[in-house]
């Protein structure tokens, strides 16, 4: 009963973050709001016993891109007064749409047959992690980090003044 | 392995020279005129060459119709075995490579002559092709012939339907560049098509023929496992299995596959020949240089149509076996098109217009000779109608030609009305009524043109015309095909009628206008590739007299007939039975082939007209020749039940009762209107507008769908892809 | 397996890794001096040798699962040898093009190399995970190569909408990746084939996945109704680039649609069927008809890459055990002659684009026969190629389609598809129209760069030799059928 | 465990449709990006539940979240990079004005 709680707890507050943040006009109160919802999701990763994504939840959602959000918006700050409006003409097309969309895969979701599988998580779990990026995941792993270094790249070129 | 000369493992080097020309005038040749068309001309010249060496290679071995020549390698793997491209040579390979060989390069010939500085241009814009004389394209046109060339002669000689179809699709390609090809030309009457409207047209309107030919051409590959000829028909298993075979149709029921497959590929056929209900393009299709319209109306693309049905003859004469036997269809294509275009035939006054209405009639009369099992017939007026419809084409054009010197010659002179007003009052050289006395003016197109008419008009004995005609005849009239025979012969009665109509109109009493009276005879290189086409026009057919005509039968040899039966017999289904020669048929078709030339003297040559007086058919049909006049496209209808029969009616009494009768024709003429306008209304209104209009918007429609959709805006976009993904999982439920 | 093998049969991809470094430090070294040049040899020769490796491979050890997720199949390699050569031509192409329009040559061409290699990686998947990096991979390189004219608003319009609507796409098919990982409880391709066919009575419930992973997977294919992205970006994004993501880009979407379809969702093949049958005649019907519309021929050619697609799907929708007619291979050879067609057709918009400034009017092609007749005859044999007339590699691929389809007595289908290519052959003759029936409004003749004409030359001989020996290349596709289903190693 | 796996499947459902909306209905393309960030979230979510549910010996469902978290930190440091230099030609980084392409 605790379990359950604290997971109505933790979703109720995230949804309330992430809701949040795509209603809050301004966009810096926005950028916080997904701070929060992010560390819920830390949160859920935790009580789901994967303690390395919650870390990894923080350090990389939080201590990275929403970092990087953050400095974007101050980047173009000044364009986002209070004369333009936060939601674009179609807003209650694309809220109709979005219920519907979450009603018909909620329904279908819960209908779904999974196959159960009661276990303990093994003692090891971070040191199969790093066995797996080095085993079977190698080649993501490797295609990954080259990934990464494309973006780095393209990202800096796109974003150096001119 | 059988003996062949060695000439035929050149075979395919035939389509070759005028492939390598066209590439060589695109990218070497093209600023130099003459030099363009030197190396077209020689290109064609070999293939000329080439393709009579094989033809008479195969002429002097009779006995290799049976174990025709073929010489292929692997194309395509599929599974298993591979699919062949090659060459073939049989009699009928053989007779077209005769013909298209020496055809086409008379057209060739005659056209160095004829793409001169069009009048449409003005010579200021162009100031170096003036000085030359030539037209401004002139190495355009003579790639773009070469093309074509290699397209008619690759058709000819492949030895597997998908090959055929390749050409084909190339020689459409060209006739859409060719049709078009004065693109910048224009008309003052807004309605009046333009060789821009007039290709694309051509183009669209075949297109739809060869889809469902490939169509059928997929489905009879899937059946058979191989598109080559001779493997296809020899093997008589498949045949029979084929024409066993049923398949279920919407609408249609249950039908044979060899009867589906035979429709389809008729199709094709029905677009390339302009057969009824896809004729519309032929007659638009004379806005090309003339030439083009000698290409594609007389030695090739046309007769291509034919060319396919002649070869797929076993597959339709296997379908027929069934109830709905392919070959009743193509029967009364044929027969109802050789009708129906004769009778729109009498009422042009366009020169080329004419003869391209004759033309569809004529492969008409080659359809329902097909339809009938008269197989050997359609092959031989396959091969006459080509020289005498290539020497009135280009005869034509010669006459063109000189009208419109004629006119220039008018205006440099200055004696014309218009110069006077300051402005050129628009002139069309090709209305026949803009004519007349030319054969004074120009005596070798008048003579050359005159011996084509005879021979078009089945004149009896002497041309080569009356032979093939008669053959196709004597079949229908021997096979019981009665319907068949009275509408050829009808439609043979209305041919000479139109054809002398023209020939009065043109050649014949005083000139109508100054143009035409200052028409000078056409340059060497035209004259000649017309005597050249009269000698086959006229001599040609004698390779198709039977056997048991008295004298002629004896002096000439039925050599092609023969040939042909004898290839007929190598392909199981075909049954290919000689027709005898019958008085009664063939004076039947005498009568009526006469009666045309002399009622055509009576209209138009015993009293000739003078200038700007209009056509006497008109003074008696009245409101029906306006219709006729005003270019309405004769819907179909209007055509077979109201003016051919008041046209005929009005022109047969009118001769001994003009009084009595002009009421009445009045009368019918006014009904024969209403009832035109009324069906053309309907026609236009529900079929053509419906079309056109539904074309229109459909596009319409997706426009304005996809400009709600493609509005720019990313996030319309998401929306969406999210709706089209909510939509497909909101199926998984419903299943 | 050992080291000597792992190297030998991830060559082509390590090949492409360490050219597309050299690239960047070629570049770096001589930068200002040859606008790029070196760059630009350097990668294509990387990606000549990455062809060749693969060629290589093909003739010895083909099907072999490596590191778990990673197939070395005759498919896969049949699927990279196109793209290396896809992406070699546009590189070259691009040399003229893009000089003077950037600073960052040297990381332009490294990330067409980096591209090609996501591809790479893309088309030899055997797992959710590589299939999700290289998808992004791909994309993400997409992104950059799209907005690389900085300042263009143009360009950089394109690349955010791309960027916008790849990275929902992502998300989505994520979603789809997590369901089927759920029902299936493994990431192997193979693996969640079996579990679903095993799945019993609420086996279909993996349907919802289908969709979802249609949705992320067919963006890239740019099939309708995931394909609005496309005409945008491929008008705004830098010329070659639009070349370069309507074909090599589109070929590994197919591939790996291909891939999951048929090892994945083996079990749902009726359904799936039906739903791409559907896709397949909305993709043909929208691309044709709205190309019909465009004034402009790049976007009229964006417009005639989707309807292409919906061509190059049927061959899924006719897939089946046939030896000749197996849909597949002509879904194969479909996209080998689509890829130098289309390269080409796009790639001929650049000396126009550079005479007239940028823009692509039908009125930019006026009278092109008499004023480049070279250049003309090249773009009617695409646009040719493009609608489907023989001899041509455009006339083999429609022929397997839709034999594959008429073979599967999928007659409506088939009629339909007939349909679009009378609709189509109407908007390509268009062009050929423009070029030799009309008066040319602007003076003079087109200059065309000694690369640029070369890559036109070598797409124009690859056009018709696939057209003309097509038993060579039929052979060949035939034998890549091999799908690698087994896992493990 | 004892909070049902389908709780988690419809939080998961929910976070990505609230994402989705903010990607759908945002003008700020940044906004847009963080409403992405919020998918991915909750397909990791959807992940980490699976995994422990119905794999929680086999390690492979967290090791792709970890690739998630990696392709998500790439495409939002491309994406913002995009979305600065667009904003540095128009002075505007709104999604809907960014429609000079269309048809």
């Amino acid at each position: 009963m605790v379990g359950q709680a604290l997971f109505i707890l933790t979703a109720g507050i995230t949804l309330l973050m992430a809701l949040g943040v795509v209603l809050a006009r301004n966009l810096f109160h926005a950028a916080l709001f997904l701070v929060g919802a992010f560390f819920g999701i830390a949160v859920l990763f935790i009580l789901l016993e994967a303690e390395f994504l919650g870390a990894a939840q923080i350090i990389i959602y939080i201590g990275a891109i929403a970092t990087l959000i953050v400095f974007a918006i101050m980047l173009s700050r000044h364009v986002m007064g209070k004369e333009a409006g936060a939601y674009n003409r179609n807003w209650y097309f694309a809220l109709a749409g979005v219920v519907f969309f979450f009603l018909l895969l909620g329904w279908l979701l819960i209908k779904m047959p999974f196959n159960l599988v009661t276990a303990e998580v093994p003692a090891d779990a971070i040191a199969q992690i790093g066995q797996g990026f080095v085993g079977h995941y190698v080649v993501p792993f490797e295609v990954a980090s080259v990934l990464l270094l494309v973006a780095l790249i393209g990202a800096i070129m796109l974003a150096r003044e001119r | 392995m059988h003996d062949y000369p060695f000439v035929f493992n050149l075979t395919w080097l035939i389509p070759l020279p005028t492939a390598l020309a066209f590439f060589a005038i695109i990218f070497f040749t093209n600023p130099k005129k003459r030099l363009s068309s030197n190396v077209a001309i020689g290109a064609v010249i070999i293939a000329w060459i080439l393709s009579w060496a094989v033809a008479f290679a195969f002429f002097l071995k009779p006995e290799l119709t049976e174990h025709p020549f073929d010489l292929h390698v692997p194309w395509l793997p599929m599974g298993e075995i591979a699919f062949h491209m090659g060459v073939a040579v049989d009699a009928v390979t053989a007779g077209m490579l005769f013909m298209v060989g020496f055809v086409l390069t008379m057209i060739f010939i005659y056209s160095s002559g004829y793409m001169t500085f069009p009048g449409h241009l003005d010579p200021k814009q162009y100031p170096e092709a003036a000085k030359e004389g030539l037209d401004p394209r002139y190495s355009r046109f003579f790639a773009y012939i070469s093309l074509f060339a290699t397209g008619m002669l690759g058709l000819v000689v492949a030895d597997n339907l998908l090959m055929l179809f390749i050409f084909w699709e190339i020689m459409g390609l060209c006739s859409y560049l060719l049709i078009g090809f004065w693109f910048d030309k224009s008309y003052p009457d807004p309605n009046q098509i333009t060789p821009k409207q007039a290709g694309l047209k051509a183009f669209l309107t075949t297109r739809v023929g060869d889809v469902l030919f490939m169509m059928g051409l997929i489905f009879l590959f899937i059946h058979a496992g191989t598109l080559n000829f001779q493997a296809i028909f020899a093997n008589v298993e498949f045949m029979e299995e084929l024409a066993a075979a049923t398949v279920t149709l919407p609408v249609f029921g249950a039908v044979s596959w060899a009867v589906l497959i035979s429709i389809l590929i008729f199709w094709g056929a029905i677009g390339k020949s302009a057969q009824f209900p896809l004729h519309v393009w032929l007659p638009d299709a004379m806005e090309g240089p003339t030439p083009v319209s000698a290409l594609i109306h007389a030695a090739t693309m046309v007769s291509a149509g034919v060319y396919l049905i002649v070869r797929m003859a076993p597959l339709f004469a296997a379908s027929s076996h069934g109830v709905n036997g392919a070959m009743t269809f193509v029967a009364f294509i044929g027969a109802f098109t050789a009708l129906f275009a004769a009778t729109i035939g009498v009422a042009q006054k366009d020169i080329k217009k004419v003869l391209a209405y004759s033309t569809i009639s004529q492969l008409g009369y080659m359809f329902a000779a097909l339809g009938i099992g008269a197989w050997v017939a359609a092959i031989i007026h396959l091969l006459v109608h080509a020289f005498f419809k290539a020497l009135l084409f280009l005869g034509s054009g010669s006459v063109i030609h000189g009208v419109e010197h004629g006119h220039h010659h008018v205006h440099e002179h200055g004696h014309g009305h218009d110069d006077e007003h300051g402005h050129e009052e628009y002139f069309d050289p090709q209305d026949m009524f803009n004519m007349g006395g030319l054969l004074k003016r120009m005596p070798i197109t008048g003579w050359t043109f005159i011996a084509g008419a005879l021979s078009l008009s089945a004149f009896p004995f002497i041309t080569a015309g009356f032979w093939s005609k008669d053959e196709i005849l004597a079949h229908a009239w021997d096979g019981g095909h009665m319907a068949v025979y009275w509408t050829l012969a009808i439609g043979a009665f209305l041919t000479a009628f139109y054809t002398f109509r023209q020939v009065f109109l043109t050649f014949f009493g005083k000139p109508r206008t100054e143009a035409a009276e200052h028409a000078p005879e056409s340059v060497r290189a035209m004259t000649w590739p017309l005597i050249g086409l009269a000698f086959f026009a006229i001599f040609g057919g004698f390779v198709a007299v039977p056997k048991s005509f008295p004298v002629f039968g004896k002096i000439f040899s039925d050599f092609m007939i023969k040939l042909m039966e004898m290839q007929g017999e190598f392909y199981p289904f075909l049954h290919v039975a000689p027709a005898e020669f019958h008085w009664t048929p063939a004076i039947i078709s005498m009568t009526l082939a006469l009666s045309g030339i002399v009622v055509a003297w009576l209209v138009y040559g015993w009293k000739p007209l003078e200038a700007g007086q209009p056509d006497p058919l008109k003074r008696w049909l009245g409101p029906v020749y306006t219709v006729l006049e005003k270019k309405y496209y004769f819907d179909e209808f209007y055509h077979l039940i109201a003016v051919r029969p008041t046209l005929w009616l009005a022109s047969f009494f009118a001769r001994f009762d003009r009084g009595v009768i002009d009421r009445i024709v009045n009368w019918v003429g006014a009904f024969g209107r209403w009832l035109a306008a009324t069906l053309r209304k309907w026609f236009d209104e529900y079929v053509i507008d419906g079309a056109v209009n539904g074309v229109g918007l459909v596009t319409t429609w997706t426009g304005a769908v996809v400009r709600l959709i493609q509005t720019g805006q990313a996030q319309t976009y998401l929306l969406i892809l999210l709706l089209s993904v909510a939509v497909l999982l909101l199926l998984i439920p419903l299943r | 397996m050992n080291v000597s093998d792992i190297i030998r049969l991830l060559s082509p991809e390590l090949i492409l890794l360490i050219t597309g470094f050299v690239v960047i430090g070629v570049d770096l070294a001589r930068r200002r001096e040859d606008e790029g040049r070196t760059a630009a040899a350097v990668a294509v020769v990387g990606l000549i040798l990455a062809a060749l490796a693969a060629i290589f491979l093909y003739f010895s050890s083909p099907n072999q699962i490596v590191f778990y997720t990673m197939a070395i199949d005759l498919y896969g390699l049949f699927f990279k040898v196109a793209a290396f050569i896809g992406v070699a031509l546009v590189i070259i192409a691009s040399v003229n093009y893009m000089a003077g329009r950037s600073k960052f040559l040297g990381e332009f061409y490294a990330l067409l190399v980096f591209a090609a290699l996501a591809i790479s990686v893309l088309v030899s998947a055997t797992n959710l995970i590589l299939i999700y990096i290289g998808i992004e991979f791909l994309s993400i390189t997409s992104y950059i190569l799209t907005g690389f004219l900085r300042g263009n608003e143009r360009s950089e319009e394109a690349a955010i909408k791309y960027f916008l609507y790849g990275a929902s796409a992502g998300a989505i098919l994520l979603f789809g990746m997590s369901l089927l990982f759920g029902l299936t409880g493994t990431t192997d391709l193979a693996a969640v084939g079996k579990a679903l066919e095993a799945g019993g009575d609420m086996h279909w419930l993996g349907l919802v996945a289908l969709v979802l992973v249609l949705a992320g997977l067919g963006y890239k294919a740019s099939l309708v109704p995931f394909h609005q992205w496309a005409p945008d970006t491929y008008d705004g994004a830098p010329t070659p680039i639009s070349a370069f993501l309507s074909t090599a880009s589109k070929a590994a979407g197919f591939a790996i649609v291909g891939r999951v379809f048929l090892v994945a969702f083996s079990d749902f093949h009726p359904e799936w069927t039906q739903v791409l049958a559907a896709i397949a005649v909305l993709t043909m019907f929208l691309g044709n008809l709205t190309a019909l519309k465009q004034k402009s021929v790049k976007r009229m050619l964006a417009y005639s890459s989707i309807g292409q697609a919906g061509y190059i799907l049927l061959g899924l929708v006719a897939v089946s055990n046939d030896p000749t007619f197996g849909g597949v291979n002509g879904l194969m050879i479909y996209l080998f002659g689509y890829i130098f067609t289309n390269v080409g057709a796009f790639l001929l918009l650049l000396p126009i684009e550079k005479k007239s400034g940028g823009s692509t009017d039908m009125e930019q092609f006026d009278g092109l026969a008499t004023r480049a007749p070279g250049l003309a005859l090249l773009m009617s044999l695409f646009l040719i190629s493009l609608a489907g007339i023989p001899p041509t590699a455009g006339f083999i691929g429609k022929f397997y389609v839709f034999a594959s389809v008429i073979n599967q007595r999928m007659i409506v289908l088939g009629a339909l598809a007939a349909v679009n290519t009378v609709i189509a052959a109407f908007y390509y003759l268009n062009v050929i129209r423009h070029m030799y029936f009309a008066e040319s409004a602007v003076e003079g003749g087109v200059t065309v760069g000694r690369g640029l004409m070369t890559v036109l030359a070598i797409n124009a001989i690859m056009v018709l030799a696939i057209g003309i020996f097509a038993q060579f290349f039929m052979t060949w596709v035939n034998s890549s059928l091999a799908l690698v289903t087994a896992s493990g190693f | 465990m004892t909070v049902p796996l389908s709780w988690y499947l419809i939080f998961a459902t929910a976070l990505f449709s609230i994402g989705f909306f903010g990607v759908l209905a945002r003008r700020n393309a940044i906004a847009v990006l963080m409403g992405v960030e919020l998918m991915l979230n909750a397909v990791n979510v959807n992940l980490v539940a699976f995994w422990r549910y119905l794999t929680p010996t086999d390690l492979s469902g967290q090791i792709f979240v970890v690739f998630v978290f990696a392709v998500a930190a790439a495409e939002a440091a491309v994406g913002l990079a995009l979305m600065i230099s667009i904003y540095r030609t128009r002075k505007s980084i709104n999604v809907d004005e960014l429609n000079e392409l269309k048809l």
